[in-house]
């Protein structure tokens, strides 16, 4: 278990020292937002419809486009290889890294939501269902994604290759996310939305590690 | 025929035609495609196998 | 990991054996898949009566069902497949889920494409967000993704390899999203009814439906049997039984 | 001891080498020579599980490696064409992630290892602001720390000057002096002050 919490502060180091890996996705996030009510129309009524929708879409994409340099740098630098030759277990390393990248995007992303939900005219009662249910989802996503990432790091055009793998995979936390915050808007209850959107998250956590661990393996010894 | 009075009428379908026969031709076409490409990718093999068993004989 | 298994897994886990096995089989699978396709075919389209809500539109089923139950089935043989292959290291496995795939992705698309078709007349539009047409859709971006990573991989066991992990992970996935995609559905306006949820369906229209079932089993047995020998000679090209045989056929 | 039964490998349909047999006693050196594509490199990567496209087995002590990886791979340190080494954070850091890695780099202090390596006073300089040749000795530096029974080394002494040649030199020979293995590639003439270098010589392996 230490060896997980080591992983974690250098990731948090590592992820601290080149700062602009994590502005950008947040920036796209913000970014592809402020195109809908040049899209579509600035109309409150309009957006505010289209808002749950649009903000879970958006993080489900800004989560994805940072997925790609999970492990690619430890690929090409060749402290993933280490790893692999020393006693550690690259279980444990997974889940250090995948819950340093959700610290990095979704947790962040979460926070910021709340001043996007605004500037989407999403109603006052809604932007707890938003956070909580983004909260709740985003960490499946980093997980899930993280397959997606160990499978395709030794290849060299990963990139679109992830997005086509992984976001089928993201479909049902897509469906509960914005299902939550819909159902915020109406007034209705949201406990069973996030509910599941836990138990989808405890599953993947269950899961996901073994086999982002059996993807690494797999890329580097191709 | 069957359930049909004629012909003409089975083309017909009950006025669905376009629908019936639309689905079952995309249906056979699949089909057709799925065999047609396990046929060429058998002939390819064997016609690179071909090749270079003859480069083979004119090397020894 | 080690489990004993019986000889006859084994014996499966031989190219050259396995390659025998299936062009024995080969033959009777192709003869019964088109007596029972001829069979259903005529039988569906002919001689089973018309429905007394959709008319004759809705013989469209005898080739929409087969081929949704077919794509299912096909995901989970692949996925048994890459279990078999990542778990006991056995080549033929990954070729058997690999050759699977495509085979998969034609009936899914089948599926999609009778099922938005018969959708027009039912519904009045060529496509309709309806829980299993978007179940299966899903479906078939998982088909995309697995083919893709297949052949994204330069080193072919390194790719097979990739796409066992990938379509274990997709078959643990596809409940949550059936019922996801359920629960979603319910929430928008659901279709009134659907392409398969009928009520008791009378002896003459089953029965030929079984039939294509079945002649639709066979043919994919066909299939997959056909591309898996290919593979096969493909992959051992330079094994002493695939050279033997190749100068037999020339 | 390394013993290695029956190894082959084969990549892009081309035999590196076959029916390889050897068995690597403490205190030995075990230089792998042969031409740039013959194998060398992945031959010591199979030797360190990095690769699975071989044939064979591997033991050490008595048992397989197979079996037991974790018993081999602590006692295995592998240092290979990539550095290992993180652009942005510093070579005391680089150091000290390794040392989570391999409980075994205790040997010395990473203080006392950068200065063998002359980078004392650059500890806490980023990795991106040393050369190439300084960030090779961070990643050498793990050799001081390492009190690993087995080195497998591919390429140890390039980008390197003649001092530090020298140096690792007898850094390998002091290593396999105490009872360690050590099994390597290099270009350099390779010699050790009264240590038998073992050769394995992989073009004259393949007789195809």
């Amino acid at each position: 278990m230490s060896f997980f919490v080591h992983t974690l502060q250098r990731d948090l180091l590592l992820a601290f020292r080149n700062r602009n890996d994590i502005v950008n996705p947040l920036a796209f996030f913000v970014i592809v937002i402020a195109l809908f009510p040049l899209a579509v129309s600035p109309d409150a009524s309009v957006l505010s419809t289209i808002a749950p929708g649009i903000i879970w879409v958006a993080a489900l994409l800004a989560t994805l486009l940072s997925m790609d340099g999970l492990f690619k740098n430890d690929f090409d630098d060749g402290t993933l290889e280490q790893v692999l030759v020393s006693p550690q277990s690259l279980v444990l390393l997974a889940l250090g890294k995948v819950f340093s990248h959700w610290l990095m995007s979704g947790f962040l992303l979460a926070l910021l939501s709340p001043l996007l939900a605004v500037m989407l005219f999403l109603p006052t009662q809604a932007i707890l269902a938003l956070v909580s249910s983004l909260l709740l989802g985003t960490p499946t996503l980093s997980l899930i994604g993280a397959i997606g990432a160990g499978l395709t790091v030794g290849l060299r055009k990963g990139g679109v290759l992830i997005s086509l793998l992984v976001l089928p995979l993201y479909i049902p936390v897509l469906i509960f996310g914005a299902g939550a915050v819909q159902a915020g808007v109406m007034g209705m209850p949201i406990a069973g939305y996030l509910a599941l959107l836990g138990a989808i998250m405890v599953f993947s956590l269950m899961f996901a590690p073994f086999a982002v661990a059996a993807a690494l393996k797999l890329s580097i010894r191709n | 025929m069957g359930y049909f009075n004629s012909f003409s009428d089975f083309l017909d379908m009950g006025g669905h035609a376009l629908y019936v026969w639309l689905s079952y031709a995309i249906t056979l076409l699949i089909f057709i495609a799925n065999i047609l490409s396990l046929w060429l990718k058998k002939r390819a093999f064997f016609n690179l196998a071909k090749r270079h068993a003859k480069r083979e004989q004119r090397n020894s | 990991m080690k489990i004993n298994m019986p000889r006859w897994f084994y014996q499966l886990a031989s190219p050259k054996w396995s390659y025998d096995f299936m062009g024995i089989l080969l033959p009777w699978f192709a003869t019964a898949a088109l007596l029972l396709l001829g069979v259903g075919f005529v039988w569906g389209l002919v001689f089973a009566p018309p429905d007394y809500q959709q008319g004759n539109s809705y013989r469209i089923i005898f080739i929409h069902v087969p081929s949704a139950i077919l794509a299912q089935s096909c995901f989970m043989l692949m996925a048994v497949a890459s279990g078999i292959g990542l778990v006991w290291k056995m080549k033929v496995a990954h070729i058997v889920a690999k050759s699977a795939a495509p085979i998969g992705a034609s009936m899914t698309i089948i599926a999609l494409a009778t099922g938005a078709i018969w959708g027009k007349p039912t519904w009045g539009a060529w496509w309709v967000w309806d829980a299993r047409l978007t179940s299966m859709l899903i479906l078939l971006f998982l088909y995309v993704g697995i083919i893709a990573l297949y052949s994204a991989f330069s080193n072919k066991s390194s790719g097979e390899q990739a796409a066992a992990i990938l379509t274990l992970v997709g078959l643990v996935n596809i409940p949550i999203i059936k019922y996801s995609v359920e629960w979603w559905n319910t929430l928008h306006q659901p279709a009134t009814f659907t392409l398969t949820k009928k009520p008791a369906m009378p002896p003459e229209m089953w029965l030929p439906l079984l039939v294509m079932v079945l002649g639709y089993y066979c043919f994919f047995a066909f299939l997959l049997m056909a591309r898996t020998r290919l593979e096969l000679l493909e992959r051992e090209n330079k094994s002493s039984w695939v050279i033997a045989l190749i100068n037999e056929k020339i | 001891m390394l013993t290695v039964k029956d190894l082959s490998c084969e990549r892009d349909d081309r035999v590196l080498f076959e029916r390889l047999n050897f068995t690597l006693r403490a205190g030995e050196v075990l230089q792998i020579e042969g031409q740039n594509g013959s194998g060398k490199t992945s031959l010591l990567r199979i030797l360190c599980g990095l690769s699975s496209s071989f044939e064979g087995d591997i033991f050490w002590q008595q048992d397989n490696v197979h079996e037991k990886p974790t018993v081999y791979l602590r006692q295995l340190l592998y240092v290979g064409h990539h550095a290992g080494i993180k652009a942005s954070l510093t070579a005391e850091e680089n150091l000290r992630w390794m040392q989570t890695l391999h409980p075994l780099l205790n040997r010395c202090s990473i203080t006392y290892a950068l200065k063998q390596v002359g980078l004392f006073g650059y500890e806490d300089v980023p990795c991106y602001a040393l050369s190439a040749g300084q960030q090779r000795r961070v990643s050498l530096a793990r050799l001081y720390l390492s009190a690993h029974p087995l080195w497998i080394l591919d390429e140890p002494f390039t980008a390197l000057d003649k001092k530090g040649v020298l140096e690792k030199e007898l850094l390998i020979a002091q290593h396999v002096r105490g009872g360690g293995l050590c099994i390597l590639t290099t270009h350099h003439d390779f010699d050790l002050p009264d240590i038998a270098v073992r050769r394995l010589n992989l073009d004259l392996l393949v007789t195809a």
